[in-house]
């Protein structure tokens, strides 16, 4: 038992969760000072965001990558109609390494709304592989060298719509919907 | 007290990575469409491509159940969206719910009182059990053992009952509200609790004798479907997966939500990363489970009754409906609450489900509605397993595959 | 080819009396519906989470298996279909082929307030109502249905094979009048055209 | 002579009455009642009821007549891709040629009663075990006419699990040939007089040869071919109603003419009784010892569901040719030794 223990590299005990995500996100701004990306933060609760540019967005990846983010958590991406603006933002947290695990740090990058793309990070998370095409469908980001970039969960006449923009309007509570007239009852 | 980490395993040390083999293309390799009307597959579809009788490449097709619970989740006021969420793993409702609520107290600003988490690590608890012996038997259908689907399914129902006690719903609970939980525990809860558990360790026993140790078992889960640590680690698995692969993360320790910092319980990881080591997890699982409950209604029956809904909600509270929260120990979810604002900001709740982390990230602007739910799924993070632990496998293994990861396609899909 | 019909007979008029005979004259009739009521095997077809339910309807503590029903995994040996909960786009294409495949007399229980009209996601806009992909014989309400609502959904069908003759009078009509009114088949699998599947 | 006569002299000729009565109806109720106990049996083991409410006296049996019926009436469906004249051939010839062992069985040693001539008896065992080997051509063939990728690969599977068990089921039979030095079965079972049952004196080859059975028929542990969880019913994936009564049936039918053998070679046949004269001494009440002993076998190998998973493809054919092989060998060598030394 205690060979396998031991065995088991980066056991994390119990800790205070401000502590892990304060020390993931000095290690997060330190790489990518060292690497030369310049960002601002954007602060959450339980989490924050390092917002850089598109341009940069991959060299700010491999160097959060190099710094012990192992995986990613989350591609979110937010619809901003009124800024005009797409929001996607890489959510990363450690495995292996003890010291950062768990702490969720964002990177994140504003999109143009009227033609949003951006380069791939599977190439530097191969976790993002999934979430990337998700976000491809519901909101039309364009991923620059994915392997294989199709819609994931949707049916194709309705990714193309993108439905988790903010002017796909679905229908409001309380107004309900009738039989629909294709169905001719006997 | 705290949770901590135990290390198993150890039958085989020999295992070292394992290499995929490249994407050999040729003439003999054909397509087999798995799904999603397929008794191996469940509610979804995988395209493998065949060459002789081993996967060259395995392509999970997903969809078949997605909800659009992320859109709804923006139409549907604060409140609303709980009994939605909980839609995506019906048999886990309290660990997939509970997160959100979180994420909107962090929000709101209010906590739930002591008594309260309390009341729902029990809950969460008792749903983990019942996620995983649901999980077991759908994975021993898939090796054809009917007997070991049947106990788990009828074990399952203790569990069920016991949430359906505490709740009123065999499955959908909806149990934990912004800022508290909707009813105390039940006369007579404790002892009936304490008899599943008693229950639940006997069965385990009989578990092993039967499943575990069966040499059919054995054989078709050692060494299959290896995923080591650092492929692991690579592709972001979570929960039972990881853990048993030798990544010692559980969200319960690393960031202690309720009450899990002051419970005795530990969270054990295998280190063979094979299905058969994951398997062990969720059986070890489900007795750290018991041993939580046990401490949990030990301490709910000791420490006298007190509110369960937070202080800055209880006190909007109309004097009847204070009557019956204090005489009946239920919680009702009054009229406000259903357009109520929460300030502008940006939280993200997580918390640990059977099978393992779920993410919420919720984006308030100030309104009624919530301006983005963003929901990160285990499953939906699990499935991109099937594409890197397959290849190099026998079609025969694939259920065996399948049914270790302990996938569920409504809770991947939303 | 009137000599053809000497040797051969009308094979039509032929099969049709044989027909007649073994349904009408030898009261097989009821053999037929009782066989039918008492051999419901619903079709391995999970398309949402009243999957969960449905399995525990088939688990120890409810056992579906004491009324007949066989849960079993191809859909050309069974004959009933369970929908078990929301229907999606990609799903209802799924279920409509299901059904095409398995053999008549055939019949459908639709679970769930989703398969109802939607449920809790009936504003959703990938949730279509099963009842316009195949036609449903007994509802279930409940979000998801009780495990007991199950067995009585099965009980209720028996019933009603027995008692309206359905499954013989489909066999001697071919054809069940009162159940063909759905949507065409391409509304729901149109879009396998346009998906594209990576190229081998 | 004239045609009635003839008809009778056809239908009264023991071979044909045999495989109709014994074979045909017999293995028939056998199977209805293999499948009923395989489902109750499980149905106890899992702490439920099993099939129940069409005949609650019966503890159910009658819910697999009904099964039965249903798919008798129900519309068979013949897909238009497949190749039709296989498809509808198979299952049927499938049938009738795992019932055709029985017309060489002889289930008494009353001479007159034999379904052979006295010569022909002599290789009774060999002609047995070379038609009870034919019928999984047949599967095979309804797999490859079904044009479907799961009807393929459960037909490939049978292929490679027929390679596997055919030797070991032939050489454990030699086991016991070996052990008497005679092909004819009703020597072998006259060797076995006074209980020195071959199960006794060769369980190398009993094991090896049961494990043969639960192989051919695709029974757990070996349910290979049909393993649903990945190609759904396997050979019978595209067959409907009658024609997949047929199929079914025709598994369960084999395990009972394969049982019926394994009684004669291994279980002492019709003994404790000994056969007399006349119709009920001399046939009937033989054939219900040897038809009784060989239920037992059928319902020993249902009840195999009840306990275990299925292996897969490679493991059992591991199992097949590195252990159950080397068994059956060892059976014939034992057989070999116990003949030489004068045991038997």
């Amino acid at each position: 038992m205690v060979e396998a223990r031991e065995r088991a590299e980066g056991v994390v005990g119990p800790r205070r969760y401000e502590e892990v995500l304060k020390a993931a996100r000095s290690r997060a701004e330190e790489a990518l000072r060292a690497v030369g990306v310049s960002f601002s933060i954007e602060e959450g609760k339980g989490f924050v965001d390092l917002v850089v540019d598109v341009d940069s967005v991959v060299r700010a990846a491999e160097a959060l990558k190099a710094a012990g983010f192992d995986h990613v958590v989350s591609v979110t991406a937010v619809d901003y109609p009124k800024r005009k603006q797409i929001k996607v933002a890489y959510h990363v947290t450690s495995y292996l390494d003890p010291e950062i695990a768990g702490g969720i740090v964002g990177l994140a990058v504003y999109l143009p709304r009227a033609s949003p793309e951006m380069p791939s990070l599977t190439s530097v998370w191969v976790s993002a592989e999934f979430m990337e095409r998700e976000v491809y469908e519901f909101f039309g980001v364009h991923f620059r060298g994915h392997p294989d970039l199709r819609p994931l969960l949707l049916v194709p006449e309705l990714a193309e719509k993108h439905p988790l923009r903010k002017d796909f309007v679905v229908r409001e509570e309380s107004i309900y919907e009738g039989v629909p007239e294709r169905v001719r009852r006997g | 007290m705290s949770g901590e980490v135990r290390v198993y395993g150890g039958w085989r040390d020999d295992l070292g990575l394992r290499v995929i083999p490249s994407k050999r293309i040729g003439k003999d390799v054909y397509e087999v469409f798995i799904g999603p009307q397929h008794p191996g597959s469940g509610h979804m579809r995988i395209i493998i491509r065949v060459d002789g009788d081993v996967i060259v490449e395995a392509d999970p097709d997903i969809g078949y159940v997605h909800r659009t619970m992320e859109k709804l989740g923006e139409i549907r006021g604060w409140i609303k969206p709980i009994p939605l969420f909980e839609r995506m793993a019906i048999h886990d409702a309290c660990n997939i719910t509970l997160p959100y609520v979180r994420a909107v107290e962090k929000l709101m600003g209010v906590e739930a009182p002591l008594r309260a988490k309390y009341l729902r690590v029990l809950l969460c608890e008792i749903n983990r059990i019942a996620s995983h012996l649901y999980g077991f038997a759908i994975f021993s259908i898939f090796l054809g053992h009917s007997t070991m689907y049947m106990w788990a399914m009828g074990d399952r129902e203790v569990f069920i009952q016991l949430a359906e006690e505490l709740t009123g719903a065999r499955l959908t609970h909806s149990y934990p509200i912004p800022g508290g939980v909707r009813r105390d525990i039940p006369q007579g809860f404790p002892d009936m609790a304490r008899r599943a558990v008693r229950y639940m360790r006997k069965r385990l026993e009989e578990y092993r004798k039967m499943f575990l140790e069966n040499p059919v078992i054995r054989s078709r889960l050692e060494g299959v479907g290896v995923i080591p640590k650092n492929l692991a680690a690579e592709l972001g698995l979570v929960g039972p997966n990881a853990r048993g692969s030798g990544i010692a993360y559980d969200v319960r320790i690393i960031e202690p939500y309720e009450v899990y910092d002051e419970l005795d319980f530990e969270v054990p990881v295998y280190t063979e990363g094979d299905a058969l080591a994951r398997t062990y997890v969720r059986v070890e699982e489900i007795a750290q489970s018991l041993r939580i409950i046990e401490q949990v209604v030990d301490w709910l029956e000791k420490k006298p009754r007190e509110p369960i809904v937070d202080e800055s909600i209880y006190k909007k509270y109309p004097p009847l409906h204070k009557k019956i929260l204090e005489s009946q120990g239920r919680a009702k979810l009054l009229p406000w609450m259903a357009t109520m604002k929460v300030p502008a900001g940006a939280a993200i709740g997580r918390g640990e489900t059977g099978r393992g982390e779920i993410i919420y990230y919720v984006e308030s602007d100030g309104g009624v509605n919530p301006y983005r739910v963003r929901i990160v799924t285990p499953s939906a993070r699990n499935v991109i397993a099937f594409k890197y632990a397959l290849p190099g496998h026998r079609v025969m293994d694939l259920p065996a595959i399948y049914g270790s990861l302990d996938y569920f396609p409504p809770e991947a899909d939303r | 080819m009137e000599e053809g019909r000497v040797y051969l007979g009308n094979l039509d008029v032929a099969a049709k009396r044989a027909r007649d005979i073994l349904l009408g004259k030898i009261k097989l009739e009821k053999v037929v519906d009782w066989a039918n009521a008492f051999s419901l095997w619903p079709v391995h077809l999970t398309t949402s989470c009243c999957s969960t339910e449905f399995a525990a309807t088939f688990g120890p503590r409810f056992d579906g298996e004491q009324f007949g029903a066989l849960p079993w995994v191809g859909p050309r040996q069974t004959n009933l279909i369970v929908i078990e909960g929301t229907v999606t786009r990609k799903m209802a294409c799924a279920v409509r082929v299901t059904w095409e495949q398995m053999p008549h007399p055939k019949f459908a229980i639709a679970m769930g307030a989703c398969a109802l009209d939607g449920g809790l996601f009936y504003n959703s806009y990938n949730v279509v109502r099963p009842w316009e992909v195949i036609p449903i014989d007994i509802y279930i309400p409940g979000c998801p249905p009780r495990p007991e609502s199950v067995a009585r959904a099965i009980v209720e069908l028996q019933r009603r094979i027995r008692s309206r003759r359905v499954a013989s009078s489909w066999i001697r009509e071919g054809w069940r009048p009162d159940r063909d009114y759905v949507a065409p088949k391409e509304d729901y699998c149109s879009w396998q055209r346009t998906s594209s599947p990576v190229p081998l | 002579m004239a045609v009635h006569e003839a008809l009778a002299a056809i239908i009264g000729w023991p071979p044909i009455w045999q495989v109709l009565i014994i074979g045909f109806i017999g293995s028939l109720v056998v199977s209805i009642f293999a499948v009923w106990f395989e489902r109750k049996a499980a149905a106890r083991v899992q702490r439920r009821l099993g099939p129940y409410w069409a005949s609650p006296r019966l503890g159910g049996l009658l819910h697999l007549i009904a099964d039965l019926a249903r798919y008798a009436f129900q519309y068979p469906i013949i897909p238009r891709r497949v190749d039709v004249v296989p498809f509808l051939a198979a299952p049927i010839a499938g049938l009738i040629i795992a019932l055709l062992p029985l017309a060489v069985i002889p289930f008494t040693s009353n001479p007159s009663y034999w379904p052979l001539p006295p010569a022909a008896m002599e290789y009774s065992l060999l002609i047995a075990l070379a038609i009870a080997t034919l019928p999984p051509i047949f599967i095979i063939a309804a797999g490859w006419a079904s044009n479907n990728p799961f009807a393929v690969i459960g037909g490939v599977r049978e292929a490679f699990i027929i390679v596997a068990y055919e030797l070991i089921a032939i050489l454990g039979f030699l086991g016991a040939a070996a052990a008497v030095g005679s092909f004819n079965l009703v020597e072998i079972v006259a060797a076995q007089e006074g209980f020195k049952w071959l199960i006794l004196l060769n369980p190398i080859a009993f094991l090896a040869v049961f494990i043969a059975i639960v192989m051919s028929t695709s029974a757990f542990p070996f349910e290979i071919p049909e393993s649903e969880a990945e190609v759904v019913a396997g050979p019978f994936t595209e067959y409907s109603g009658i024609l997949y009564a047929l199929n079914m049936g025709g598994a369960y039918m084999r395990r009972f003419v394969l049982a019926i053998l394994t009684v004669l070679a291994f279980l002492g046949g019709w003994q404790p009784l000994t056969p007399g004269e006349g119709l009920l001494w001399g046939y009937i009440l033989p054939s219900i010892v040897v038809v009784a002993k060989a239920v037992v076998i059928v319902l020993a190998i249902s009840f195999l569901r009840a306990v275990y998973g299925r292996y897969r493809l490679d493991q059992a054919l591991d199992m097949a040719w590195k252990i159950l092989l080397p068994l059956a060998l060892a059976g014939i060598a034992l057989g070999l030794i116990e003949a030489s030394i004068g045991v038997v």
